[in-house]
């Protein structure tokens, strides 16, 4: 029975999506320079399905600071930060200077649940469909948002 | 610790601990080496022991039991030898971030190469975050001009 | 040198699920006394959730007590916190979760033959099988943005909707399955090797499956159609009017043994297929959430007070939470979630006991527990008063054994 | 000169220098163990040196005769002995020279094992004498050419060996295994004591070859062949009449064992000797020949099996020194099968060859066997193998003389058991397939059988704390090793300068016949 | 004197040769087994050089002696193994080109070296002193033993049939064996028991090389479960080497029994070949059959069929196998009595 | 059996504080119903054995403990008439243990299947089950340190063992 399965998958087309190539190619950096010199092309990864949970997206200026996001992420991935920039606040005492709150999140520790998106009453959080997201360093750039 | 030539990159075999991992990073593991995405186009097969291995993929956030386990498998693996934590609550805890019966993460235990963050990373993530660790090596051998 | 080996095997399987430890008291080669521990992976999720700040982060908790069963957990965290605060969840969510519920049996149940397959050295059906599952992989990705997390529970509904699109998709999905599922089973029900290894192995009778508590396919296997979705419908269920799966259903007889575990696992795949099916013909339309603003739903549930229980049916059988909570504190006062594996571990000393060290690998793999359950085997020989480990490779010895005895009687 | 009388009168030697110096031991034991020591191994070096020119001397020349105290010496039939051979008269052709060296390879290595190996026991002075009598007794049997002094020398050597067997008195087990060797060995003299009174009785002679050319093979020499073989055959230690062995090798010090494996080689020797020399002119080939095949391939194929599930290092390897004989056995038998027949040129005489190619090779690696038991034993004090364990840690020396002796008894090239096996094999499949398939099966089972007792000995977590053997007993082992690389990886050194000719002797009874009546030299 | 010089030369040449064609062929074999069977299994698979790599990569590692070891046997193993299946390779002819050694060994002398290999592996399992190993080991022998029968059967039942042809010929040399082609030679029953024992041995070439189903030394998941547990670095490459090349070995073996046609002699009439060329095409066509066997021994094999237990292994060869190896020589008995009326 | 049968019996049988929870599911509206009973320490076992009357084999599910300050509350899981479509009831047995006396009859020789979720709360809460055998840790390691449950919320509980995961890499991020 799986005699005659297998003689006949011999012969079909494997059913391996081929991403990022099909073998491993001899030297990486050199293989990822030409890719972006547009010489060989990547061979997608399956593509992700709309709505897919990605990396997060912060738009930073919409977001009041106000941490309903931080109070539901399960996985203390939001910290609230005070923004580096100061700006002037007009309030009723007159101006001042004011650090505003922001947050900042570690990717690494965000386990994609997207509650934060959900909550967020700026609509300033996004799930986007990158997900290739390994690094050498946990607390590299590309896994704290915003980077700094 | 002897050089990894460059054959090592292209011919890693590895061994998976799971140190308490909720099974979702394991499953995808396994998953990468089905026929969807079949890792073993890059030389890469899933050894049964330590002694075989090139490179540990880690999940979990190390429970209180599998900490000296954890050291063992890492020293029984021969030079040289490659770290992969694969799933958030490797590399920081993710979900089970404060408890009384973890250790983790990972790398408090023993020295980690690469991260692949996701709560389960797809087993493209995993692919990349080999593709990662040969940059890695390339880049320790210094043929990254 | 006699014939003690201690093989120390971590949990270094990549089919590895919740380390258990087994000690099994041998006398020679029969099996007189099985005891078990389990620690490796214990996380304390439960205390996690009585210390968060609310019940909303720990659905994501219950989510990942196990990443395979893991609509089953927030299922029924969630509808034990709905009883607690009185929230009533829409019918469409109600259908929604059912689907969701169905594909993850799917999913669950060719992940484990899979598995089971790879147990008895099938790569090839082990890729095949693997390789069919990544369909419902991908209907699970598009109705959930993950593969494996599903992130799709909220307390009073769900978060996604079903579009016509993705309906269309799903029932494309579910027509694919109906096609290959003779090719399935074929392959398991008809194989002569699986069923030399499987039938009349690890026998679990009607009376220790009930007085065990025994649950889902373990307890249907031995004949006792119990099924939570069918005892104490939820959701859909309640509609649907589901019939508990036994394995007289497909050759008119119980054994209680591996291989009607199999059996029953595989009719519940067809089974699932049907409730998708109908689930999808019979959705209503609506809303999907009770409340929509999150905020105020804390807000509810820091006043709510009381104490609920949630049922629902995993892939593996009943999974049970228990929810209680106090007005003006966020955190859960009391969680206790008890996975099927737990109580499917006790049944394993009937099934063991008079039987021999060669069937352990099959027939813990048989309640689909997590492979790693078996990681360190703990052998206390009476005889030599010696304790050795014992681990897959010696047990893969002594099955062989048996497996010679077996097909000396079967002729 | 000297040269030439030394080689005349090599055979007397051999069999004079072992016997003076077993008289002479318990003197020299009193001057202090160091020259006794020295004594025995001059002697033992000596008997080797003069069976190698002993060898030289029929290679070149022929059968050699030699009458005791006749002038000259080598006549064998005095012209006032109306042509009856009197005297004590050593007949030594190719095949008894073989024999011969054989016996004293084996015996210098155990000599030279014994030192260290038994140096803590009491009353060493007699073991040595008893250990060149017992040396004495088989170089006599296979050198002889009467039956009577046939029957004398075994009586010397199975006298010896009884007492050698016990040796270990400390021991009751071995008192009673010794005892055991005794009685049986008294059976089966009476019984070939019966034979040679009634060949005497109906041929009026006592050499070999007077009654071999006189035979008539009557219904009475019949019986005395009977008697015969099974005499040789249980003193071999052929299946049915294998009880002794398992005992006596097992018990016995472990350079006893070896020896005792020459002695049995002797019997055998006796058993070939009668059939081709004296019954063979006129027996029926084929049956004799079925009736040896059958004998050979049942202690091949019991011996083994019983092997398996021994748990007693020496019992194990007693019951393989069984089951190798068995090979003998079948070699030989087939040649006798076919003895006379065009066959025989086609494959018969290469059975034959290998068989006794197998002799000396089995005693060859079943001594060394033998003596890495004894060493094991020497360091462990006990030869259950479930008490065994680790001792490849620390033992490398003998672990890798076992591999080889244990390799070489399998049948593994390019050792010298695989050579002799192959002989056998790639003849006696001609003969009968079946029999060669056997051969091979039987061959690795005794490798499994191997397997088990290396890994039970040698390997595993380190049980006891014990140190290599000491040097002497090295150097026994090594002495048997170097054969057993030699032969194997040179084979057609053996087989030309040794085997060969011995073959050729055996099958060609006439050749012996006419050189012993033939009267003059 | 000189004659001999040279017949020394041309052997440590051409050892030196075979040892890299055994290699070099044995790894890309393993590429192409592993490539194929991924495809049977709907998967792209390695690259066809994989092995190579995995051989490199291991001679970078670290090589773990574990504390409980016999070191010196640990050690010692894998180069026995690696050089005694070499050395196998130096008695099998390749196409038209005859054996380094072809003289001085037949094929029994193969059957038993080729126990050798086997038996290192056991050595090293039990040197390591891990209770993996030692079963591992225990099943290696197990193994071992259980195809001797079909195998002295099929070679001792082939000679008969070719020495009651030829009595003067070293009926076991594999030039003999060339001569007379087994399927040359036989009547109709003589053919249908070859074909048995055709089966036979590619059966016990799949054991032999240890692969599913018969793999239970050392259970696929790995060349890692058992034997080799504690190995690592170069001496698992060793390992590694001697399992590429007693895969040509075994392939080998069959080809020279069974399949000992050459293309030149074919087709010499039709055109002319220099020496030169004749033995490079049968070499070519040589390594095409190798191929097919080793595709219908060892890929097409491990693939669609599950993993025996131990007994399991016993009972297909101490059984069934060896009950067909009986059948087989009954039939070529016939055809040699029926052929000598 | 309905839902109100068993109350009725409950009622006669003992003097107990009964609360119904029902809940409606799918567009039928199907009722789904759980009888939360708290009873006193003393008539714990026999209810245990009075549900043995409603069925042979009752299901039991868990045992889930709450620390409510000064006493400990254990709920009993149970259920009651499986095999036919929404023919069980789940039946939540509580009862209450006060912190100087955590003391309760084990049930495992009526029901062997309750001997993990027993040593469980053996473990975690410090509950002691009197006539249970068994009573070494399951989930917890076995060097745990004596007279420490994680599941209390008291000065029993392993404040020392407590690791906070994200925060072993706070100071790395400081140097950042
Ligand atoms: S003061 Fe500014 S920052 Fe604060 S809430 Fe108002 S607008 Fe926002
Ligand atoms: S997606 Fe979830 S885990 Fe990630 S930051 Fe948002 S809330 Fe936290
Ligand atoms: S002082 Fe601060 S809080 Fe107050 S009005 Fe100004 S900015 Fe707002
Ligand atoms: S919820 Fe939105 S607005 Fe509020 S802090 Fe988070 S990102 Fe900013
Ligand atoms: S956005 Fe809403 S929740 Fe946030 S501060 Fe304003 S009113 Fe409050
Ligand atoms: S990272 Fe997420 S999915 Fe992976 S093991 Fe941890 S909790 Fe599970
Ligand atoms: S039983 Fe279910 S919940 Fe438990 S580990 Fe297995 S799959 Fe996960
Ligand atoms: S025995 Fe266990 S570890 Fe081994 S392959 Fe099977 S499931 Fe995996």
């Amino acid at each position: 029975m799986m005699m005659h399965e297998v003689w006949k998958l011999l012969f079909k087309k494997p059913f391996t999506n081929k991403f990022p190539a099909k073998y491993a190619p001899k030297n990486v950096h050199s293989y990822l320079r030409r890719v972006k010199s547009g010489k060989v092309k990547l061979v997608p990864p399956i593509p992700p399905p709309p709505n897919f949970r990605g990396k997060i997206q912060y738009d930073i200026d919409s977001c009041v600071g106000c941490g309903l996001c931080a109070q539901v992420c399960p996985s203390k991935a939001i910290e609230i930060v005070r923004d580096k920039k100061w700006i002037i606040m007009h309030c009723k005492e007159g101006a001042t200077l004011a650090a505003p709150l922001k947050i900042k999140i570690y990717v690494s520790r965000c386990v994609f649940c997207a509650q934060c998106v959900d909550v967020c009453p700026r609509k300033c959080l996004h799930m986007s469909d990158e997900f290739l997201l390994a690094n050498e360093d946990k607390l590299s750039r590309d896994l704290i948002i915003p980077g700094p | 610790m002897p050089t990894p030539n460059k054959h090592f990159d292209k011919s890693l075999w590895v061994f998976h601990v799971n140190t308490g991992s909720c099974n979702g990073c394991d499953i995808e593991i396994l998953a990468a080496l089905t026929p969807r995405y079949d890792v073993e186009r890059f030389g890469i097969k899933l050894v049964g022991s330590p002694r075989h291995a090139d490179a540990l993929l880690v999940t979990g956030p190390v429970s209180r039991d599998m900490v000296d386990k954890l050291k063992r498998f890492y020293e029984q693996v021969p030079d040289p030898k490659v770290v992969i934590v694969i799933g958030s609550c490797g590399i920081s805890g993710g979900v089970f971030h404060e408890s009384y019966d973890l250790v983790g993460p990972v790398d408090r235990i023993i020295p980690v190469d690469v991260y692949v963050p996701g709560c389960p990373p797809r087993p493209e993530a995993i692919i990349d975050g080999v593709v990662k660790a040969w940059l890695k090596l390339e880049r320790l051998r210094g043929e990254n001009k | 040198m006699s014939e003690n080996y201690t093989i120390p095997i971590g949990p270094l399987h990549p089919a590895l699920h919740e380390p258990i430890t087994l000690k099994l008291e041998v006398s020679g080669e029969e099996i007189v006394g099985v005891d078990i521990f389990c620690s490796q992976v214990h996380r304390g999720i439960e205390w996690i959730g009585m210390n968060r700040n609310n019940a909303i982060q720990s659905i994501y908790l219950a989510e990942r007590v196990c990443g395979i069963c893991n609509i089953s957990h927030p299922f029924c965290m969630v509808d034990a916190v709905e009883k607690v605060t009185n929230i009533e969840v829409p019918e469409r969510a109600q259908y929604i979760r059912t689907i969701i519920a169905e594909l993850e049996r799917i999913h669950s149940h060719l992940l484990w033959a899979g598995v089971a397959a790879h147990e008895i050295g099938f790569d090839t059906v082990f890729h095949y099988t693997w390789a069919l599952r990544e369909s419902v992989m991908d209907l699970v990705e598009y109705l959930t943005g993950n593969r494996v997390t599903k992130a799709i529970f909220m307390i009073g509904g769900v978060r996604r909707d079903i579009s016509e699109e993705g309906a269309k998709k799903i029932k494309e999905g579910m027509r694919f399955y109906l096609e290959n599922f003779h090719k399935i089973e074929e392959i398991y029900l008809h194989d002569p090797t699986i069923r030399m290894r499987t039938r009349d192995v690890g026998i679990l009778t009607k009376k220790d499956a009930l007085k065990l508590c025994a649950v889902g396919p373990v307890a249907r296997a031995s004949g006792v159609p119990k099924d939570v979705r069918q005892d104490y419908p939820y959701a859909a269920y309640a509609d649907y009017g589901l019939k508990a799966i036994t394995p007289d259903m497909y050759n008119g007889e119980v054994h209680g043994d591996v291989f009607d575990r199999i059996i029953v696992r595989l009719l519940e795949v067809k089974q699932s297929v049907d409730i998708i099916n109908w689930a999808l013909d019979n959705m209503p339309s609506g809303s999907i959430l009770a409340e929509k603003n999150l905020v105020k739903l804390k807000i509810m549930l820091k006043k709510a007070e009381g104490e609920g229980v949630g049922r629902v049916e995993a892939p593996r059988g009943e999974d049970i939470h228990y929810v209680r909570l106090k007005a003006g504190e966020e955190p859960f006062l009391s969680w206790k979630i008890r996975a099927p594996t737990y109580n499917n571990v006790l049944p394993w000393i009937p099934m063991l006991l008079g039987g021999q060290i060669a069937d352990v690998p099959i027939v813990a793999a048989s309640t689909d527990p997590c492979m790693s359950c078996l990681n360190r085997v703990t052998v206390v020989d009476t005889n030599k008063k010696k304790e050795f480990e014992i681990t897959k490779e010696y047990m893969h010895e002594q099955s062989i054994k048996k497996t010679r005895r077996l097909m000396r009687n079967g002729q | 000169m000297i040269w030439d009388t030394l080689m005349a009168h090599s055979p007397a030697l051999v069999i004079i220098i072992p016997l003076l110096a077993a008289f002479g031991t318990p003197l020299i034991g009193r001057a202090g163990k160091k020259y006794m020591y020295t004594w025995i191994l001059c002697a033992l070096a000596l008997t080797e040196l003069m069976t190698i020119v002993m060898l030289y001397h029929v290679f070149t020349n022929g059968t050699a005769i030699y009458v005791m105290g006749a002038n000259p010496y080598n006549l064998a039939i005095p012209p006032d002995s109306h042509g009856i051979p009197v005297r004590i008269i050593l007949t030594v052709d190719a095949f008894s020279s073989f024999m011969a060296f054989t016996a004293s390879t084996v015996a210098l290595a155990g000599g030279i094992y014994s030192i260290a190996c038994e140096h803590e026991q009491t009353g060493q002075e007699k073991y040595y004498a008893l250990l060149l009598l017992m040396l004495v007794g088989m170089l006599g049997m296979v050198l002889t050419g009467d039956l009577f002094n046939f029957f004398v020398f075994l009586e010397i050597n199975s006298l010896a060996s009884a007492a050698l067997v016990a040796y270990h008195v400390d021991k009751g087990v071995a008192t009673e295994a010794g005892f055991k060797y005794a009685i049986i060995s008294a059976i089966g003299a009476l019984m070939f004591l019966f034979a040679i009174g009634i060949l005497y009785g109906e041929y009026d002679a006592l050499n070999m070859a007077m009654i071999g050319s006189r035979m008539q093979f009557t219904n009475l020499d019949k019986i005395a062949m009977a008697l015969i073989t099974v005499t040789m055959a249980m003193k071999a230690g052929a299946i049915p009449m294998h009880y002794w062995v398992p005992d006596g090798y097992g018990k016995a010090p472990g350079a006893i064992s070896a020896m005792l494996v020459t002695a049995s080689q002797a019997s055998l020797y006796g058993l070939f000797r009668m059939s081709f020399t004296v019954f063979g002119i006129s027996a029926n080939h084929v049956t004799l020949g079925w009736f040896i095949i059958i004998l050979g391939v049942l202690s091949m194929f019991v011996g083994v099996t019983m092997a398996l599930i021994q748990h007693d290092i020496k019992r194990l390897m007693a019951y393989h020194a069984i089951s190798q004989t068995g090979y003998m056995l079948l070699g030989v038998g087939v040649g006798l099968a076919t003895l006379g027949t065009a066959a025989f040129n086609q494959y018969g005489l290469a059975a034959m060859e290998g068989g006794i190619f197998h002799i000396i090779n089995h005693a060859m690696y079943k001594g060394l066997l033998f003596l890495t038991a004894g060493a094991i034993i020497y360091r462990v004090g006990t030869s259950d193998l479930n008490k065994m364990g680790g001792l490849g840690h620390t033992m490398k020396y003998t672990s890798i003389f076992f591999i080889i002796g244990a390799l070489s008894i399998a049948g593994i090239p390019p050792f010298n058991g695989f050579a002799s096996k192959l002989m056998i094999y790639e003849s006696v499949y001609q003969f009968q397939p079946v029999l060669s398939i056997i051969a091979m099966i039987v061959s690795i089972l005794t490798l499994a059988s191997f397997v088990k007792v290396f890994h039970s000995a040698f390997m595993g977590p380190k049980i006891h704390n014990v140190k290599e053997v000491p040097r002497s007993m090295l150097i026994g082992m090594a002495i048997l090793t170097f054969f057993i690389i030699l032969f194997g990886l040179f084979p057609n050194i053996a087989l030309h300068y040794l085997v060969k000719p011995a073959a050729e002797a055996l099958a060609s009874p006439m050749g012996y016949l006419s050189r012993v009546l033939g009267g003059g030299p | 004197m000189a004659s001999d010089v040279l017949t020394l030369v041309n052997i440590v040449v051409g050892t030196f040769l075979v040892t890299l064609f055994g290699i070099t062929f044995g790894l890309l074999t393993k590429g192409v087994d592993r490539k194929l069977a991924a495809h049977m299994q709907w998967r792209i698979g390695p690259p066809v050089i994989q092995p190579f790599r995995d051989v490199f990569k291991l001679l970078c590692k670290e090589s773990i002696v574990p504390r409980n070891a016999v070191s010196w046997l640990y050690n010692m193993a894998p180069i026995v193994c690696l050089a005694s299946t070499v050395t196998i390779l130096l008695y099998i002819p390749f196409g038209s080109i005859a054996p380094i050694l072809g003289h001085y060994g037949d094929v029994i002398l193969i059957l038993y070296l080729l126990t050798i290999p086997s038996l290192a592996m056991v050595t090293g399992g039990f040197a390591s002193g891990s209770p993996f190993a030692t079963v591992g080991a225990q099943r290696e022998m197990v193994l071992m033993m259980s195809y001797e029968f079909p195998l002295a059967t099929t070679v001792i039942a082939l000679g008969w049939k070719i020495s009651t042809l030829n009595p003067s010929m070293p009926v076991f040399s594999l030039e003999t064996f060339a001569q007379y082609p087994v399927w040359n030679i036989m009547g109709p029953l003589g053919i249908v028991g070859a074909a048995i024992l055709l089966l036979i041995m590619m059966l016990v070439t799949t054991g032999e090389i240890t692969k599913v189903p018969f793999d239970i030394a050392e259970a696929e998941t790995e060349i890692a479960e058992g034997l080799f547990v504690e190995y690592s670095g170069r001496n698992l490459a060793l390992f590694y080497l001697a399992d590429a090349v007693k895969t040509v070995v075994m392939a080998s073996l069959i080809v020279a029994i069974f399949f000992p046609y050459n293309l030149s002699p074919l087709l010499k009439d039709y055109l002319t070949l220099p020496s030169f060329g004749c033995y490079t095409m049968d070499f070519l066509f040589y390594l095409l059959k190798l191929e097919i066997v080793i595709f219908f021994a060892m890929t097409f094999i491990r693939v669609s069929v599950a993993r025996f237990k131990v007994d399991q292994v016993v009972k297909m060869y101490w059984g069934y196998l060896t009950l067909a190896a009986i059948i087989a020589l009954v039939l070529i008995g016939l055809d040699i009595y029926i052929g000598g009326v | 059996m309905n839902v109100s049968d068993i109350v009725g019996e409950i009622e006669k049988n003992f003097k107990a504080e009964i609360k119904v929870v029902e809940r409606e599911y799918g567009k039928k509206k199907v009722k789904q119903s759980t009888i939360f009973v708290r009873i006193e320490r003393g008539n714990f076992r026999k209810f245990v054995e009075f549900l043995f009357t409603l069925q042979q084999y009752p299901h039991f599910s868990v045992i889930s403990a709450t620390d409510l300050g000064g006493e400990v509350e254990l709920v009993y899981h149970f259920s009651v008439g499986y095999g036919d479509f929404n023919g069980e009831k789940m039946v939540s047995l509580g009862v209450t243990l006060p912190k100087s006396d955590l003391r309760i009859e084990s049930i495992t020789d009526l029901i062997p299947g309750a001997l993990i979720s027993e040593r469980e709360i053996h473990e975690m809460v410090g509950v002691e089950f009197i006539g249970l055998k068994d009573t070494r840790h399951f989930f917890l390691p076995e060097n745990w340190p004596e007279g420490k449950y994680p599941w209390r919320r008291d000065e029993t509980f392993p404040d020392e063992m407590l690791n906070k995961l994200y925060e072993t890499w706070r100071e790395v991020d400081k140097n950042e």
